[in-house]
């Protein structure tokens, strides 16, 4: 493997995993739902890509590399849509607005 | 005695399975139970899995190289069917909890001892008394 | 590298547990329990059982979560607070005193790994080493040939089990409710256009991918149980976005039925097949002029058989625990609000 | 250290954060999340093992992941109830408590 494509691989990890990390630090420290929502539903989505285009170039044209591009479509179709479907049925199910929203109209958050 | 860190799978197996058998002995709420089973039987599936792997030693799908080592396939094998076994039969156990919440509004042991043998508990009618209102 | 993911995962595992017990509402357990299953899976993985981590996926991830849910939205899904004390130190005495006879136990055991084991000396090595020779040698995954052919018996059991657990069910829940209420799972996400755009590519992707995995289970991982769990997946996604009356559409319950009972009869009509040969219950080799040709077509037919079985199953059971109460009042619209955002 | 390792670690710690997010809660649907971003999470780290031990055609494996995680994901939402009959004053708080926006409510209908 040239030079060239090693270096690309290991970008392409290293900032996959820089990517995953601020998925899991966002989830832990945001304060409320809709925003922790907001950040993993993007950071996942791209961490898993780079992460697993890290892969493929490693692997070089074989068999391994067309399952991962299915598995990094199939991240890329259902991500966004659960994350949408997420948003939707806690907005359906009345889950409270931001607390930010409340306590505008004086109402001090809940958490 | 001796606590060989070689054992740390083991030990963590054990900690799986009195954690399902204490949420079965402890918990009134009959899906808790379920799930108290299901979390036992992982355990017990972890630890056959355990003892088949080999260091060193590789998934048991052949591959050419002559002197490859694999790990054992016989708790797999064992394993695979009952995790499908495992489901199936936690299907019947739901499927009795959804019926017996049919029959007395509740999931709570303690509840559906009492609608049965009244708020004495079992024992102390001399046996159950009829007058529940199914739902 | 690989030590260190197993014992963090295990010890993910472990908190996991802990967590499941002491939460009281359900429905947070069960999610919880999908983590649990997830993680159980990647230790497969790395503890060389693929095929069981294949299947733990499907089934612990996957179906069993949905029927735990399907059963907490017909039920209760809080645990109520005990009469009695919550915490219960009999219990915690009974389970500690086990426990500790446990790792006592342990203590005499290989170490985790060991190659010297008593377990790789006995069986083992004969399946890995006499597989080509003895089933075929185009068949390289081991655990497909021990599990239709050297113990195929035991497997015939297990899918017998299966489809005693299915009708058991049925006698169950295949009535009418007793009680009236709102079908499970009618929520109002059903209407909702992303998830239809994006299932419906996906629904006929899986089922290809279920095919795959059912024959491609002589050559890696895979084979009919997980094929059978994927395919009922791929259903119970439609049903899902679409509602279970237009998934039952083609597989009504009356086929369900049927196919439930068609697998386990072409497993056994493949083992009576060896009979009539002239030779043993289950024995393949007689199934072709060549004996390696005899049993790969005998593995292909068992495995055929478990998966029709599994997935039918599967199936069955979604739809009898989802089918349980009346049709929410937004459902009826489900049809009509299709493709409007 | 090679990139099998700093991926891994990333994953690892990723794992052990929202693990503490999906036993805190605070609501069910950040439980959902959680349990979703680690389901992905662990399709990463099944596609790195299959790589580190060799065998890379066993990234089947991580498809499955991906497909059950999207469907129990889906079917999580789809039984997750309205609770109007909560006992449990503490849980009920603990779920939801304003109504419905109207903005979403117009959307709805």
């Amino acid at each position: 493997m040239s030079v060239w494509l090693e270096a690309l691989s290991w970008l392409s990890m290293l900032a996959g995993s820089l990517v995953l990390l601020v998925t899991g630090l966002g989830v832990l420290t945001l304060p409320e739902y809709y925003s922790r929502l907001h950040a993993t539903s993007i950071t996942d989505t791209l961490g898993a890509a780079l992460v697993l285009f890290g892969l493929a170039v490693q692997a070089g044209w074989s068999l391994a590399t067309a399952k991962l591009v299915m598995v990094m479509l199939f991240l890329m179709i259902t991500g966004p849509a659960a994350s949408h479907a997420l948003v939707k049925t806690a907005a359906l199910h009345d889950l409270s607005l931001p607390p930010r929203r409340r306590q505008e109209d004086g109402d001090a958050g809940a958490d | 005695m001796t606590l060989d860190p070689g054992l740390y799978n083991y030990w963590i197996v054990i900690l799986l399975m009195m954690t399902g058998l204490y949420t079965v002995i402890s918990r009134g709420n009959l899906v808790k139970k379920v799930i108290g089973l299901n979390v036992f039987q992982v355990s017990v599936i972890m630890f056959y899995v355990s003892m088949g792997k080999v260091e060193g030693g590789m998934a048991p799908i052949l591959v050419e190289e002559a002197e490859a080592v694999y790990s054992n396939p016989l708790p797999s094998v064992l394993m695979l069917t009952a995790i499908v076994v495992g489901v199936a039969t936690t299907a019947v156990a739901l499927a009795l909890a959804v019926r017996i919440h049919e029959a007395y509004g509740t999931l709570e042991e303690d509840e559906i001892l009492e609608k049965e043998y009244g708020a004495a508990g079992p024992g102390a009618a001399d046996g159950p008394v009829d007058d529940h209102e199914p739902g | 590298m690989l030590a260190l993911i197993d014992v963090v995962l295990l010890a993910f595992l472990a908190v996991t547990a802990v967590a499941i017990v002491r939460l009281r509402d359900l429905f947070a357990a069960v999610m919880v329990t999908g983590i649990f299953s997830l993680l159980s899976a990647g230790l497969f993985t790395v503890m060389d059982a693929v095929d069981v981590a294949f299947t733990e996926a499907s089934v612990g991830a996957g179906i069993s979560t949905i029927l735990m849910l399907a059963t907490l939205a017909v039920t209760q899904d809080v645990e109520k607070k005990r009469w009695r004390r919550r915490f219960s130190p009999l219990a915690l005495g009974v389970v500690v005193v086990t426990g500790a006879a446990l790792v006592y136990g342990t203590s005499d055991m290989p170490r985790y790994g060991d190659p010297d084991a008593p377990i790789h000396h006995y069986l083992a090595p004969h399946f890995l080493e006499h597989t080509p020779d003895e089933i075929n040698e185009h068949i390289p995954n081991v655990v497909t040939a021990v599990l239709a052919s050297y113990r195929g018996y035991d497997t015939f059991g297990e899918t017998t089990v299966i489809f005693t657990a299915a009708v058991m069910v049925l006698m169950l829940l295949g009535g009418a409710a007793t009680i009236d209420r709102r079908r499970p799972g009618g929520g109002r996400m059903g209407a909702n256009v992303v998830l239809r755009a994006s299932a419906k590519p996906l629904v006929p992707l899986i089922l290809l991918f279920a095919l795959y995995v059912q024959f491609h289970g002589d050559f890696g991982p895979g084979g009919g149980f997980q094929a059978g769990v994927i395919f009922a997946a791929g259903l119970v996604l439609y049903a899902l976005v679409y509602g279970p009356d237009r998934a039952q559409a083609i597989f009504t319950g009356r086929r369900l039925e049927a196919l439930v009972a068609l697998g386990v009869l072409i497993y056994g009509g493949a083992g009576v097949a060896g009979i009539v040969l002239g030779g043993e219950f289950l024995d393949y080799d007689l199934l072709a002029a060549d004996p390696q040709d005899g049993q790969h077509r005998g593995i292909f037919l068992v495995e055929l058989g478990v998966g029709i079985t599994v997935a039918a199953v599967m199936t069955t059971l979604f739809l009898l625990f989802t089918g349980r109460g009346q049709p929410a009042p937004w459902e009826d619209r489900v049809g009509e609000s299709e493709g409007t955002p | 250290m090679t990139y099998f390792t700093v991926a891994t670690l990333a994953i690892l710690v990723s794992m052990a954060m929202l693990l503490v997010r999906a036993f805190k809660g605070e609501t069910v649907y950040d439980r959902i999340l959680a349990v979703n971003s680690f389901g992905t999470k662990t399709v990463l780290l099944i596609a790195l093992m299959c790589f580190m031990t060799g065998r890379p055609d066993f990234i089947d494996l991580a498809l499955v992941y991906a497909l059950m995680n999207f469907i129990s994901t889906i079917a999580v939402l789809r039984f997750t109830r309205y609770h109007d009959m909560l006992d449990d004053d503490d849980l009920r708080a603990r779920r939801l408590s304003a109504p419905i926006a109207p903005a979403i409510e117009e959307e709805l209908t």
